[in-house]
C-alpha cells in the first residue's frame, strides 16, 4: 500500500533516501553492518580523472552540531573507481551515483566522458553500470586562483554545458551554499539541459588552533557539514523547488525522519544523508525504517501527498 | 546501545568504564563511543583495555566535552558503541616488550594478558595509574613517573616491541630501535567519524602510501610510518 | 599591565566584548544581573525610523546548536529611544552604539539624521550621546520585492553612501551571511567611507513544523544564529579582514573566550556577543573576566599581538 | 549551577525536581533552566512548584529533548538555574477559583498555599497527577480526567480565578466567565530565549498592544489576552 518509491530523471529509486558522497565510501565499509540494498541509492565517494592523495593534516574537526571536513577528495580516480568498485556497487539492488569533480573543465569532461563511455559499454554487455551522475561543481579551480566553480553562475554554465555534451547519463548538478546566488546556480542548470540538482555541499568554514596560533587545516578553510546546518540548507532546498521545474535532491544535516519530511515539504524529490552516517553506523537502515513507519502513521500513501506543500 | 555496570576515576581526570555486554574484539583495537543524544555529534574512538565474558571496558582522560560526557554516566545509563574496529596489534613470535606513555598503556593491558611473558614498560608524565592491572598478569612491569620510559627499554633485549603513547616517546623508542633488529609497532591516532574506512578523515600518510588509521591501523611497523605527519596533526 | 582596551574609528572600547543587537535589549533587563560598565560597548536593538511592532506568531525556535528567530525588528522608534532609552544607555560607561534599520532608502537616511543631530545637540550640552552608528542592511527592501539591502553589493551601496552623506558619528555597516560577496560588500563599504563593518548577521534558515504541515515562523524564513554558524562567520571575518584595511567586528556564535581568540586571531578589532546571552545570563561579564584571565595565563599584554596572525 | 536534591517520576514522563538553594519566588513566577554544557543551547521556562527554605521544586513533562535532559539528572548532578522572572499570580481579595489542566497545575500550588480558602479545579486528559499536594493545603479540591474541568467550575462563585493549561481551556474559561464579575487571569507561554525581557522572542499580542510573556506575563487578566494570538503559536 505505502509505496517510498520516487523516480529522478528516469532512475527508479525505491525510497528517498540516498547516501552522500564522501560519507559513504563506495558501500563496501557499510555493507558490512547493514544492507546496502535497503537504501534508495548511494552516491561514491567523489572521483576525479586522476587519483588524488587528498589534503595533509588534519582532517576532521569537530564543531557545534557539525563537523569541517578537509578530505582534498582523496579518491583512486576514474579509471580505478571503474575497474575496482563498480562491480561490487552494481551488485546491490539499489540505484549507483558516481559524484565527479575536477581541478579544470578538461578534467570535468574527461571523467564524465570516460564515465559514460563506460555505461554504454556495459549496457552493450547486459551489465549494470552507473546509474546517474552527480556533478560537483564545489571543486577548487585551479586556473583561477583556486576559486570554486560553484560560486558563479557563469562559470559554473561552462561545467555544466560541456558535460551535457557529452553524456546521455541522468545528470544532476551538486550545488554549493557559498553560491553567489543558489537559486540563479538552479536555474541555469536546468537551462543547461541538466535533470536534476542536488544540495546543499558543505559551507566554507574554518577553526583555528589557538594554542598553535594557526589553522586546524593545512587549507585554511575546510567544508561544514552536518545539523548545524540543517536551517539554512532547508531554506535554499525550498528556494531551488520554488525556481526550477526539474527534480531536487535535498540534504544538509539530515538526521531524522522529521527532517526527510521537512525536506520533502520543502519540495525535494528524494534527499541524501551524509555526516548523520558517522553519528550512527545504521543511520540509512534507521531512516528507512523510520520514515516507513512514519507514513503507516500518518497515513501517508505517498511521499507525493506531501512533496512541495509549501 | 548498551549499560553502563560502573565508571571510576582511577585518578583525577583518569576513568574506567565498564559496560555490560558480551563484545568481540582483540588487543590494539578500538570501539567508538558516544553518550549523549545531541552534543558531541561524532563518536570518539578508544581503545578496547580489557574485555570479559560479560562485560568490555575502557580506560580514558577526560579531555574535552565528549570524555567529559562519558565522566558524567553513572551505572545503570546508556551509551552508544560500535566496535571492534581497527587492525590491533600482531600475532608475533618471541619475546616482547610493551611500552606504553600515559593513555597510550591502555591498549596494552590485552596485549599483556594476551602475552604474559612480555616485559611491561610504562611511562606516566605526573602520575601513575592503572598499574596494578598489568602487575596482576605481566611478568615484569617497570614504571616511571616523570623522564622519559624510553630511556630503560633496551631494544636488542626484545624479538618485538608494542607502543602507545605521545608521539614524542613513539619517535625516541623509533630512534633507540633503528639499530636493533627489534620489530616495533606503534599505536597510531588521528580523529575520527566514521572509524571504519568509508570517510578517509583519519588518513594517514605513510611510507606504503595513504593509510586509514582506523582500518589498516591504528597499529603499524614502524618503517612504514612517516613521523612528520604524525607530528602534524 | 594587560591592556583589554581598543579603539574603533575614534571611539575608545575598555575592552573588544560588545553586546550585539536584539540580544541585549538596551541593556536595561540586564543590568539588573551584572553592571553594563564591565563591557567593552552595547548594541542597542534594531531601531527604525517609525516604531515596528514586529512579527506574529512564533519568533523562536531551537535548533541543533543554534536558534532561528523571526522579531521582525520590533522597536520602539528612533524618537523614542532619543527620549526614553538614551539617557539610561549613557549613563553607564560603555560605548553605546545604535543599531539602524530600514525598509526603504529614506527611512535609513531620516533615521541615522536624527540619531546624528541628537548626537549634536547632546553634544553642545556637553551630554553624552550615540556613540557609533551600526547600519543593519539585512533589512527587507519593501520597494524591491522583500530582498535585503545587503545581498547586492550594489544596492548596499546605495544605503551606505546617503547615509554617510548625513552623518559624522563613526558608522559600521553590520553585513549580512547571505550577501552574494561579502569580501565585496566590506570593500564596498571602505570606499563609501564606511568606518567599519561588522559581521555576520543572521543567516536566512527554515523551519517547519511538519505536524501543522507550514513553516514555524508567519514569514516562512527566519534567521540563524548561535554556535552553529560560528565556524562559518570565523571564516568570512578572515576573509573580511584580509580585504580592507578599516576595522572589522566579528561575531556570530562566540561563546567561549576561546572563541574571541580565534576571532581576534582572524583579525576581528573587537567581536560581539549575541545569542550567547541567553545561554548564560552573565555571558557578557563571564567573557570579559575569562579574557582578562586567559590573556594573564597566555602573557598576551595586548590582543595587538594576536590580532590577525592568520 | 545548583544541585539536584531528587528527580523522581510521579507518573510515566511527569517529574519533580527537588533543587538545593535559597531561593526566592512567588506564585505564577518561572525560573530558567537548563542542563548539560552543550545542546539544547537555551534554557527552559519552567514555573515554580514549590519552595522552601533550602530548596525549590519543579513538576514538569518530558516532551522534547530540554525535558528530557531534566529527567536524566541524578541527586547530587548540577542544574544550572536563574530567576525568578515574570510578574506572577497577583495578590487578590475574596473568593478564588485555582483551575489547572495537566501541566498547567504547577503553577497554581504555590497559589493554594498563599491562599488556603482557594477551591482548586484540576483537570488531566489521562491520568492524574500531584493531586495529593493540593489536597494538602487547600480546601477543597475537584479532580477531573478525561473531558473538560471548565465544566465544574462556576464564576458566579468567585470574586477571582486563576487559571493555567492547555490553551483551549482556558479559551473555554474564559468563555464562560464572560458574563460574570469574576475577575479571571491566565497564565500564558511562548517560546523564550532571554526569560528577562531583553530578546522580545516571547512577545504576544495583547489589547494593551505587545506585551513579554517572560516580563509583563506570563499572568495576565484575561481582558487583556488575544486567543488569536495565543492559538497561533
Ligand atoms: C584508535 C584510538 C584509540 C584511542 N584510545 C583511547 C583510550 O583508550 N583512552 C583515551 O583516553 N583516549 C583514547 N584515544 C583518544 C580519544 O579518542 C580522544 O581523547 C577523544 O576523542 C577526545 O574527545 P573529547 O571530546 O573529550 O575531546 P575534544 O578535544 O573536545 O575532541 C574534539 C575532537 O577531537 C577529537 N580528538 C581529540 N583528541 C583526539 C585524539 N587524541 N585522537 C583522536 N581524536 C581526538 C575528538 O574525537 C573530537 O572529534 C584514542 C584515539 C584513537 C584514534
Ligand atoms: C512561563 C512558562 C512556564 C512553564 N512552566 C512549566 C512547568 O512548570 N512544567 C512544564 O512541564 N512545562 C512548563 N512550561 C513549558 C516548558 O517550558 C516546555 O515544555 C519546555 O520548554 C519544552 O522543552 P523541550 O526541550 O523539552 O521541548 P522541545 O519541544 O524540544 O523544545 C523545543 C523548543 O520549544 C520550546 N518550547 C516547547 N514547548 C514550549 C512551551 N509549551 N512553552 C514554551 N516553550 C516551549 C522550548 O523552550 C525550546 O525552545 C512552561 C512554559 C512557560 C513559558
Ligand atoms: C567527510 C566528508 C567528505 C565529503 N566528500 C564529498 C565529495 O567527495 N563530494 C561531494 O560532492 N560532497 C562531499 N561531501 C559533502 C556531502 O556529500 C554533503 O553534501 C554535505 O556533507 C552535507 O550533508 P550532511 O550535512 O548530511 O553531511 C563530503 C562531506 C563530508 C562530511
Ligand atoms: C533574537 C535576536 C534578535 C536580533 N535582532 C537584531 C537586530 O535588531 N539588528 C541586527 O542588526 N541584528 C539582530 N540580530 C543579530 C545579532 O545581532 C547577531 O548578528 C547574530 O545573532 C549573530 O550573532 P550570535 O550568533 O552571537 O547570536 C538579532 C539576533 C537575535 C538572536
Ligand atoms: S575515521 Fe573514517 S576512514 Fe577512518
Ligand atoms: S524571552 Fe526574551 S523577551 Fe521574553
Amino acid at each position: 500500500m505505502i509505496s517510498m518509491a520516487c523516480n529522478i530523471a528516469g532512475v527508479p529509486f525505491k525510497n528517498p533516501i540516498i547516501m552522500a558522497s564522501g560519507t559513504f565510501g563506495f558501500g563496501r565499509e557499510y555493507a558490512e553492518f547493514y544492507s546496502p540494498e535497503l537504501l534508495g541509492g548511494i552516491v561514491g565517494k567523489g572521483l576525479t580523472l586522476h587519483p588524488k592523495a587528498g589534503n595533509t593534516g588534519s582532517r576532521i574537526h569537530e564543531t557545534a552540531s557539525g563537523m569541517l571536513n578537509s578530505v582534498g577528495l582523496e579518491n583512486p580516480g576514474v579509471a580505478a573507481f571503474l575497474k575496482d568498485e563498480l562491480d561490487d556497487m552494481t551488485r546491490w539492488n539499489t540505484a549507483v551515483i558516481a559524484n565527479v569533480g575536477g581541478s579544470n573543465l578538461e578534467e570535468y569532461v574527461q571523467a564524465v566522458a570516460m564515465i559514460t563511455e563506460n555505461a554504454q559499454k556495459r549496457r552493450t554487455m547486459n551489465r549494470r553500470g552507473v546509474d546517474m551522475l552527480e556533478l560537483n561543481i564545489s571543486c577548487p579551480n585551479v586556473k583561477q586562483g583556486g576559486m570554486q566553480f560553484g560560486i558563479q553562475t557563469e562559470v559554473a554554465r561552462d561545467v555544466v554545458r560541456q558535460v551535457r555534451n557529452v553524456t546521455a547519463l541522468p545528470l544532476v548538478v551538486k550545488l554549493s551554499p557559498n553560491a553567489e546566488n543558489i537559486t540563479q546556480m538552479a536555474v541555469m542548470c536546468e537551462e543547461e539541459g541538466a535533470d536534476g540538482v542536488s544540495l546543499i555541499n558543505t559551507f566554507s568554514a574554518m577553526k583555528i588552533d589557538i594554542r598553535r596560533r594557526r589553522s586546524v587545516f593545512t587549507n585554511t578553510y575546510a567544508g561544514l557539514s552536518g545539523p548545524a546546518i540543517k536551517p539554512i540548507a532547508l531554506r535554499m532546498v525550498h528556494q531551488v523547488a520554488q525556481a526550477v521545474s526539474i527534480p531536487v535532491i535535498g540534504m544538509g544535516g539530515i538526521s531524522s525522519v522529521e527532517d526527510i519530511i521537512e525536506f520533502t515539504m520543502a519540495g525535494a524529490a528524494a534527499i541524501q544523508v551524509g555526516t548523520y552516517n558517522f553519528v550512527h553506523l545504521h543511520a540509512g537502515a534507521e531512516l528507512v525504517y523510520g520514515l516507513e513507519q512514519w507514513m503507516q502513521r500518518e497515513k501517508v500513501q505517498t511521499l507525493d501527498e506531501i512533496r512541495g506543500i509549501l | 546501545m548498551a549499560n553502563v555496570i560502573s565508571n571510576v576515576a582511577l585518578v583525577p581526570g583518569i576513568y574506567v568504564m565498564k559496560i555490560e555486554g558480551t563484545f568481540k574484539g582483540e588487543m590494539g583495537q578500538f570501539y567508538m563511543l558516544r553518550s549523549g543524544t545531541g552534543y558531541p555529534l561524532l563518536p570518539r574512538p578508544i581503545s578496547i583495555y580489557d574485555i570479559g565474558d560479560e562485560d568490555i571496558s575502557f580506560l580514558y582522560r577526560v579531555v574535552g566535552e565528549g570524555t567529559h560526557l562519558f565522566s558524567q554516566l553513572q551505572s545503570g545509563q546508556e551509551i552508544q558503541l560500535e566496535g571492534p574496529f581497527g587492525n590491533g596489534f600482531p600475532q608475533v613470535e618471541g619475546s616482547l616488550a610493551l611500552v606504553g606513555g600515559g593513555m597510550g598503556t591502555a591498549p596494552l593491558l590485552l596485549a599483556a594478558k594476551h602475552y604474559p611473558h612480555a616485559h611491561v614498560y610504562l611511562g606516566f608524565a605526573q602520575q601513575a595509574f592503572g598499574v596494578d592491572a598489568f602487575e596482576a598478569v605481566a611478568a615484569s612491569v617497570q614504571v616511571r613517573v616523570g623522564g622519559s620510559i624510553v630511556e630503560k627499554v633496551d631494544p636488542h633485549l626484545y624479538a618485538n616491541m608494542f607502543s602507545c603513547g605521545p608521539t614524542p616517546m613513539l619517535q625516541a623508542l623509533a630512534m633507540k630501535t633503528a639499530g636493533s633488529s627489534s620489530r616495533l609497532y606503534i599505536s597510531t591516532e588521528r580523529h575520527m567519524a566514521c572509524g571504519i574506512g568509508a570517510c578517509l578523515g583519519c588518513t594517514m600518510h605513510t611510507r606504503g602510501g595513504n593509510k586509514r588509521v582506523c582500518k589498516e591501523g591504528p597499529v603499524f611497523p614502524v618503517e612504514e610510518v612517516d613521523f612528520d605527519d604524525l607530528h602534524g596533526v
